[in-house]
Formats: C-alpha cells, structure tokens, sequence
C-alpha cells in the first residue's frame, strides 16, 4: 500500500515523525539508520536565544515511562539554521521545527526567521511556557492564550504550514482544540507531556531538580489516545498524534481514532533505532491488520456510543 | 486458578550504561555491579538471553605512554581500568590505588595489579575514611607531574579533584550520570563544562556526558556537590 | 556500551486466569495455549521460575453420575475437561465433541478419548464451519434429555446454545471474561445472568464470572453477541 | 515505631486503605488476609439506588496499568448497610465509605443516611460524576461545583468526617483542593483515575464498551505524587494519596509528599493479599528509610525550588 501522506500542506514519504526533545537534531541517530526512511523529524524545542535549561538531575524513569525537565537548552534558532538544518535531508525527509517563546510576540519573531527557511517543512508551537502574568498557568492551559500564541505564529509563519502542539494537562482539550483551529491552525499535534512527579525516599529528595517534569512514554498511550479522540470529535484539522508509542501497531491506533500522522518520542531511548524499525515493520502491521489505504482506515474505530 | 510469574515485572524503560571490561574479536565482556533493578535483570539473565546493545559512546581515557599515570578506582569505578590497563603501551608506568568496602576479591583487581603497580584499600569501619583519603593525597602529590585518571563515587570524585587541585595535577574523571538515550538526544545526561578555553571567568555549558564524555578534564567540569568555581 | 534485556519489558499487568488441568497432591498442572503477551511470559518460564498463585475460583460444571453428558469443546476450551473426565464417577456416560484447527494432537484429547466416547473435527479451510455445526446439532439432538457442557471461543459457545435451545438440551456453560482481580471484587468481568427464578420477563444483573462462574446454565446467561432475550 | 496516624476525626492503626473500587466490600478478601491487619477499608462506590454498571468491556490492561469503566455497580446503599456492613470488622479496622450520586441534593440524602451508621468511620465523596446540565463536565472539575456537593454532604453527615475525592483531569487541581477546603471538607483524596482510552486495531473497537475510561496502577504514580504536592501547597486539611502504589517503598513516597494516609487500588489485581503484604513490609520499610515518627516524616521532601 501506499504509504505516503498529505495534509495541511505536507507531503510525508510516511505518517512517522520523531517527537521533539526526543531524536535531538537526527543528526544523533545517523549510525542507526538513515533519516530518509522517516516521514519526518521534528527537532528539539527551539528558541530565540541560546537557553541552557534547567539543573540537573533532569530525568528519571518511571513505571513504563520517565519524566523529564530538561528546559528546553537549546542553543538559539541562528545556530540551529547555521549548523544543523543544513546537515539533514530536508529534500528528502520534512524537517519540523518545534519553536518555543515565552510570549506571542517572541513567537511571531521566531516564526518569521523561520518563514524564509526553504529547508523548513513547518513550525510546531511548543505552548507549554508557563505565563507568568497570569499565574503560572500555561499558553497551552488557557484557550484564550493558545489562540493569541497562534495567531501571532500564523501572521508571521508566511506559507509554512503552523502545527499547534496541545498539553494534555488541561480539564477540557477540546476547548483548546476549537480555540487553536479558529485561530487558524493548519494542524495539531497532541499530546505534550502529562504533568507528573517522582521523589527519593532515601534522599527525602525530588528525582528532578525542578520538582515537575513532564511524563512521558508507553504510560500515557491511553491519555494520548483519549486526547486525540476528543480532539478529533472536536475540529475538522489534521491531527498529529503522540504518546507512548512504541511499535507499528501503536501507530496504527492512533490512525484508527484519527490521526494524520504520528510522533515517536520516549520510545527512541528503548533502542536508538526504533523509529527506523516501526518504519520497517510499518508495511508488515498494515497488512496484518488488513489496513489498504490511510483514507479507509484513518478515523474508522466503530464507536457505538460517544 | 489465577497465575502470576514473578517476571510480570514493571521492568525498567531505560537501557543501561556500563564500560566495556573485555573486548575479544567475538566477545564483549561487562562487568556490573547489581545496584538496583535494571542491573538485577541484567545479572539474573539466563545464557544466551537476547540483549539490546548499542555504542561505543563518547570518549575514553588518556593514554600518554610516556608519563607516569595513576589510576585511581572507587569500587565498581575499576571496570574500565582493566582493559585501559592491558592495553596501555607502557603499563610500567601505570599505577593504581583502588579502594571499596566488600572484599577486593569481588572486583578484578588481581588482572591490574598483574600488569601495573597497584595496592588497595578497604574501608571496613568508621574512620577508615580518613585513612584512605589521607592515602590518596600521598599518591596524588607523586604524581603530581604525571597524569591521574579517577573513576567511582561522587564523593569519592570530589574528593580527588580537590586534592589534585590542591597539588597542581593533571587529574580524568569519568562521570557517570544517569543516561536515557545515551545517543545525546535527550540532554539528561548533562554536565556543566566548559566549552572552550580555560579561563576561570568563562562561563560553563551543559555538555551531554554520553556523548561528549564520559571523560573530563577535572578542571574543565562543574561536579555536582562542588562549591560554585572561583 | 548501553544494554537492553529484551525481559525489560513492559510485562502485563494482570494475573492470568486458567483451569486446572490435573492435579495431584504434590502438584498442579494447568494446559496453556500461547495466546499472547501474558500466556507468552507464562510459555517461556524457566523451571523453577517463581509464580504467583490463587484459586480455585468460583464453580465447576455439574457432575451427575446418573446422567448422559455429551462435553463439547472448542480449541484450548479442552483443558478443563480432562480433570473432569478423569474425576467423573461413572465415565463410560461421558461423551466427547472436540472442535480445533491446529492438529488435534496438540490439545490433551487422546487422554479423555481414553477414558470416555471421543470424536475430534479439524476445522481446515472455508465450509469446514458448517459440517461441524451441523455434527454438533446432531449430538445435542441425541443428549436432549442428558446434560451437555461446553467450553470454547464466543462464537462457538452461541452456536452451542442456539443449537441446545432449539433442541431442549439443559447446557452449561464455561464463559472465559477477562479477569482483573480474579476474586469478585472490580466487577470487571461480569456478565448478565438471572439472579433468581427463571421467568423470561425477569431482569438480568451483571454477575462476577470469577467467583459466580466461570460455569452457568446457558439459560442464565445472556451472552456477548446474543440477540435480546425474548 | 508507632504506625497509627489520626487526623479528621479518624484514627487508624496504621496509614493503608484500600481504595474504592478495588477491593470490594473487603470480604472479597479475607481468604487472603486478616481485615484487621489494615488501617481502613473504603468500600466500593455506594448510590442511593442499585446501579448495574456499564455494559461489558468494562476493562483493559495498559502497559504499567489499566483502564476501567464499571460504571458504579453496586447493591445500593440499604443493601450495603443490611447485607455487608454488619460483616465488617467496623470496631478494629475503619470502614469508609465511598458515596456517589448526580446532584448534590442526592448526595445529601446518602450523607444523611450513613451519618447515623455507628459502623461507618467517615464518608468519602465521589464527584467524578458527569454534570449534564454543565455541559458533561464532572462535578469534580468545577471548583463551584465540588463546592456545593461538598457543603451538601457535610450539612448530613452529623460527626462523620467527610473526605472529598479529587480528579486529576483539571487544569488546576490547587483550585479545585481550595474549593473544597473552604466549604468544610475535613479531608481530601486524591488522586482519582486519569481519564484514558484504549483501542484494538484488529476489531477497529474501543477497547471499553464505555469507550472512555479511567487510567489507575503504577503508569499514573508520577501524575498521583504531583497532584498530592500541588494539594498539598494549597490547603492545610490532611491529604489522602493514592494512584500507582504497589509497595511500602511507594507508600513513604505518597507520605514524604504529605499524605496523612494512603489507599491502595490497582496492586489489589496484582496478587489479592498485596495490601496485607504491605501492610507487613511497612515497618521494615520504615526502619530502612531511617522513618523514626510519621510527624517528623510527612512531608518532609526538600524542595529547592517551587
Ligand atoms: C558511562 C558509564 C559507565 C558505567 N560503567 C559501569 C560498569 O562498567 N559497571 C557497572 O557495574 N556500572 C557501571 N555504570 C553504572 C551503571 O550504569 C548503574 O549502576 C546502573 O545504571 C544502575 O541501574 P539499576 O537499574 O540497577 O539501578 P537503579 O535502580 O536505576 O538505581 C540504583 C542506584 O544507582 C544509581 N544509578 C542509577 N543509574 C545510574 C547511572 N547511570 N549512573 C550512576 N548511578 C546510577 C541510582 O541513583 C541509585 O542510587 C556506568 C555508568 C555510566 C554512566
Ligand atoms: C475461567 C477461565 C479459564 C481459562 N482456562 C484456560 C486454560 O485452561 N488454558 C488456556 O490456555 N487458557 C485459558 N483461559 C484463557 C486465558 O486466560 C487467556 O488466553 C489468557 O488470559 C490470554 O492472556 P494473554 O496475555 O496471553 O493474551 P492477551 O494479549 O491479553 O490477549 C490475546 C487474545 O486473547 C483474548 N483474551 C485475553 N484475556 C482473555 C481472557 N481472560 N479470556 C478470554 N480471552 C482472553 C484477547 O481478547 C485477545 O484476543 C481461561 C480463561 C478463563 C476466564
Ligand atoms: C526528553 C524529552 C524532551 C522533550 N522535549 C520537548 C520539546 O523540546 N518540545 C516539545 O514540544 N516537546 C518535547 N517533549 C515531548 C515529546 O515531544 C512528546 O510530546 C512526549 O514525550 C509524548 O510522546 P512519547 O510518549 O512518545 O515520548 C520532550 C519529551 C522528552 C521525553
Ligand atoms: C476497577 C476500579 C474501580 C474503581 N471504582 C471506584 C469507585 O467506585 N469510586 C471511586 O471513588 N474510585 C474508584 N476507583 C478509583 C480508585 O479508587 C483509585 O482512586 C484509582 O484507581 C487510583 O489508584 P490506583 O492506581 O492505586 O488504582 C476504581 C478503580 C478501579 C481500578
Ligand atoms: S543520555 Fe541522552 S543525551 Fe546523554
Ligand atoms: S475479575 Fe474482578 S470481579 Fe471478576
């Protein structure tokens, strides 16, 4: 079958995309396979200025899954564009720059460097900033907020297509869903991380130095799968999933409740070619499953009751 | 009837990060010491148990085969010096002071101390910390001309940059912190370095161990636990 | 190096609920079939390898020495019978229908053929389906005024009972519901099933399968893909 | 050391529940272990009326958990007073149950019920049910709402502390705790199930006929220890942790955050004597951790930064 995909202005040779902050800049992985077998690579959150992230330590394992408070270090958009993006296929794989600011005008800057850039694909807006102004509470907790953030991206993103990446750490993502597409979002991606914790009893310590991370891996398949449903029931764009995935047949749930194509994060630490194998075995789980076409399967989940 | 096998675990997510202990054209040999759960799993494998396998990452040692070199090992800290030691041009030069608390017999001290001058501490009770720290500052001052490669503990790490601060040597340490990806994608491994020159005003990046280490120049990190630089 | 056992899976959660198989004063066996993650941990123990163990659960299927019993059985549904046959008091009265579609000779059958009537039936290809339905109407017919018992897939148990109903058989069943905590307390794998009395107006309850089963007379129970009582 | 804590009213000889749902009435149990080794049982969601539940599947396993939508089955509240209570060792181990109605007027008249129940030790309320009037938001996701069901129970429940059991599936579980403690709750537990989804590829079906369910066991533990930390700098009415815990070990997590006490849910299903077995690890855990009182332990993480 064929395996290829197009929406929101994107040609994917595939539905796989790596997850941001999880597959570096591809670069980290070129012994392990070859990034051309990708549908895509969403690189690490992106901001204006160098950011060297949070203390450490920054990660810790939990049952099926680990949190991180990594902090976004990243060395600034102008080195990413100088010394990465012309390293990576971009000709042959869509390159995703996940960006990251802590206010919309920030954002619209970032989004309008990266306008110009041929070998962008498009821009995914990380919204998870906490807002200081209004109490801490995320852009991506706050309909309103995640609208602004949006829009001002959009205004300044020229013909790149805006992807805007969703929290699940909020009471209602569809609302969030709804505000992002009349905002004119060309897709979404969901979910972000689930707010989580871990403590040290030995030490009496938390296991990250910044208290809360974000919980990641095959843990929350079934938030992310619940978010992407709801998110689906919700809005009429392109839906991006992730959350845990960890083998074709994951990716193929998340098509089944309706996603365009799909992201591959913690999973790339069980074994640094995973992603190059779920492209492999892809063909294989779709036969199996006796999958003919992403149009017929995508969204097709038999629900008798909402 | 309800079963359960024990091995119904909530196994860990994460691969595990060890040195490579031997290295044959068909055999790769590890040495690990159980600490937790992951290494329990490792050790309770069966013969011919399938494993995932990835790396050699980062760098290594240095080997500068004319000058005096001190190894100095906390604990399971000794598994990279045994293949450092045997492969090292000149291991006549080559010393080793190793210190741990179960018996040295548990550690593959014997294979060094074959092929480099080597003697060993073993902390039993209570202020035979001092002892031991005391030993080490010695060797540290002879060696002050050479060069000096540590590896172990934390505490056992600060201690031995201190002292090779305090005597003007050129002092390796391998870090070992917890690693994720171990390919330097997910930048939980880091460590504050220094990305280029040495003057004491320049300002440190976070560097992934994995990939960037896990050797340092002690004067070019930050340890965790260390007063701030001054 | 980073290293992965393949064990550090994320290994399921649940126990898994089986018959017994044989039992003895010294042990117990049971007759698993490989049906997926859980079952494939179970396959691949080691001898020796440590388990967690509870049960008997709920009820078995009747025993009336007095009485014909014609047992049918789907696939891995065999399992418990064959401490059935074996315990039965009078077994020249049982008689076996055994349905599969790996050879028969990986299920336990030739150990009931040896003690009671047996027939076996190979599903091998399309239209195979119908000749064994139509075998199965035929048995049920001739134990109309016996007792029959059937275990096996969903699809088969309907077709049991759909057949037992037109001819007036008294049935039992043995429903397989996925099990949590296997002692009647999530009320997770519970089935609709007549509390009392036996009119057709009466309202099902959804009852615990592991402790008020797993054995029900078909007429009880309202099963998954059944058309509404009527 | 001494093991028993008292807060709210309650007293308990040592700091384990059993959590709703999970463990029956108790008496599904005593094959397993003695009642009486356990600091309180919380019975299964109890209603004014029988309830038959949601239609089957009612659960899933997911990896390092599970999802469930039982839908509260349960006898009602007469049959479990009659038929279950008086089967219950009340006078050496806390019984608490766990009460679930659709309005707060409802909820009061269970309140009102139990309050004169000499065998009930506290009342613990379950506002995970939809709101259909607010548009299918759950009373426990409207701090407004949790606060009118709140003050409808403690208004009938006479001299029986009332615990209320709060969701995670907000954005702001801080607000919602605060809610609750200024309309007189004398406890809280949290956390309740995370809301999730699981599909099978191969029937293209929602795994749960409910199709959404909740998500418990050890994947949740990070999501349970941050929503306990958040509730904990919020309010100064004792917390009640649960989600995830399957060993002493993670029992002194939940109390180094803050809990008073905690419940024990999903293990339950791992092996059915699991809470006996903790509650006999306990004081080794204790003493290994170098826990000398719970006064001195609870609570006594040290966080750097907020
Ligand atoms: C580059 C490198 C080389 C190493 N070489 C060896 C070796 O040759 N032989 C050997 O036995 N061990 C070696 N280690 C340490 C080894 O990786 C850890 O002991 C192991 O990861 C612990 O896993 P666990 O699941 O058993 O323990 P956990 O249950 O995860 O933790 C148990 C204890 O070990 C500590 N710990 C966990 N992971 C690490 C880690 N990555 N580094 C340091 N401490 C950790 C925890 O803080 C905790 O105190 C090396 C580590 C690194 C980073
Ligand atoms: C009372 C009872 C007695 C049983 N006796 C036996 C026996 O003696 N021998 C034997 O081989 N099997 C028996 N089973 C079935 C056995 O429990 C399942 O095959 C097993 O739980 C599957 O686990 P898994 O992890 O391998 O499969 P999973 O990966 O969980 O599932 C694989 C497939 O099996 C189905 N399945 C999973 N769990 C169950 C379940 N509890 N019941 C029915 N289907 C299920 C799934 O829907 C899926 O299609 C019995 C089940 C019950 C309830
Ligand atoms: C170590 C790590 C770093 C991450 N960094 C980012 C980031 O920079 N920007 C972002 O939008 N998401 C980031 N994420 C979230 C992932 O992109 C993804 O949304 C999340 O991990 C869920 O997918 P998973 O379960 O497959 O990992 C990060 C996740 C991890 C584990
Ligand atoms: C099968 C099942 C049934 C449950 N029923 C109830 C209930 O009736 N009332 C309630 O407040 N919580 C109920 N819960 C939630 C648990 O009490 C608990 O809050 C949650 O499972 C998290 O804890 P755990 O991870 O230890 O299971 C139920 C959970 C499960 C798994
Ligand atoms: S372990 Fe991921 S960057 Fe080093
Ligand atoms: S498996 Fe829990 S009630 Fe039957």
């Amino acid at each position: 079958m064929d395996l290829s995909v197009s929406f929101a202005g994107l040609t994917l040779k595939n539905p796989l995309l790596t997850a941001s902050g999880t597959f570096g800049y591809g670069l980290e992985f070129v012994d392990y396979g070859d990034l051309r077998e990708l549908g895509g690579i969403v690189v690490k959150g992106t901001s204006l200025t160098p950011r060297q992230g949070n203390p450490m330590p920054r990660v810790a394992e939990t049952p099926a899954g680990m949190l991180n408070a990594i902090g976004l270090q990243n060395p600034g958009v102008e080195t990413f564009l100088t010394d990465y993006l012309p390293r990576l296929p971009w000709r042959e794989t869509a390159v995703i720059v996940n960006i990251y600011a802590c206010d919309a005008a920030e954002f619209g800057e970032l989004a309008g460097i990266l306008a110009v850039e041929e070998g962008v694909a498009a821009l995914e807006v990380n919204i998870s900033c906490p807002n200081v102004k209004a109490g801490g509470i995320a852009f991506g907790q706050d309909p309103l907020m995640a609208a602004q953030v949006t829009e001002a991206v959009k205004k300044r993103a020229g013909n790149k297509p805006v992807i805007v990446k969703l929290s699940p750490n909020v009471t209602d993502i569809a609302a969030l869903a709804r505000a992002c597409e009349v905002a004119g979002a060309d897709a979404l991606s969901l979910i972000n991380t689930v707010s989580g914790m871990a403590v040290d009893v030995r030490r009496r310590k938390p296991r990250l130095a910044n208290v809360i991370g974000g919980l990641s891996g095959p843990a929350i398949k079934p938030v992310a799968l619940r978010c992407l449903h709801q998110a689906r029931g919700a809005v009429k764009i392109p839906l991006i999933g992730m959350g845990g995935i960890a083998s074709a047949e994951d990716v193929l749930e998340f098509i089944l409740v309706g996603a365009h194509a799909v992201q591959i994060g913690t999973a790339n630490f069980l074994r640094p070619d995973m992603s190059f194998r779920i492209a492999r075995e892809l063909p294989g789980a779709c036969a199996c499953f006796c999958v003919d076409s992403w149009e017929s399967f995508r969204g097709s989940l038999i629900v008798e009751k909402g | 009837m309800m079963l359960r096998p024990r091995a119904f675990a909530l196994e860990p997510l994460w691969a595990r990060p060890f040195s490579i202990y031997a290295l044959t054209p068909k055999t790769i040999s590890f040495f690990i010491q159980v600490a937790g759960r992951g290494t329990a799993v490792l050790a309770g494998l069966e013969p011919g148990a399938p494993l995932t396998v990835w790396g050699p990452l980062g760098n290594a040692f240095a080997v500068e085969p004319e000058v005096r070199t001190l190894i100095l090992a906390g604990g399971v800290g000794i598994a990279p010096f045994a293949a450092y030691a045997k492969s090292h041009p000149e291991p006549s030069r080559l010393s080793l002071v190793f210190g741990c608390r179960p018996p040295v017999a548990a550690y593959p001290y014997k294979e060094i101390a074959g092929i480099a001058a080597a003697e060993h501490f073993r902390e039993r009770g209570p202020g035979d910390i001092e002892t031991f720290i005391a030993l080490l500052g010695e060797r540290i001052r002879a060696f002050r001309d050479g060069l000096i490669l540590a590896c172990g503990p934390q505490p056992f790490l600060l201690t031995v940059k201190r002292l090779a601060r305090e005597h003007g040597a050129r002092l390796q340490i391998s870090l070992e912190n917890r690693m994720a990806c171990g390919v330097g994608a997910c930048l939980g491994c880091v460590t504050k370095a220094k990305v280029a020159g040495d003057s004491p005003e320049q300002a440190f990046a976070n560097v992934q161990v994995c990939t960037k280490g896990p050797v340092f120049w002690a004067d070019q990190i930050h340890l965790e636990g260390e007063e701030p630089w001054t």
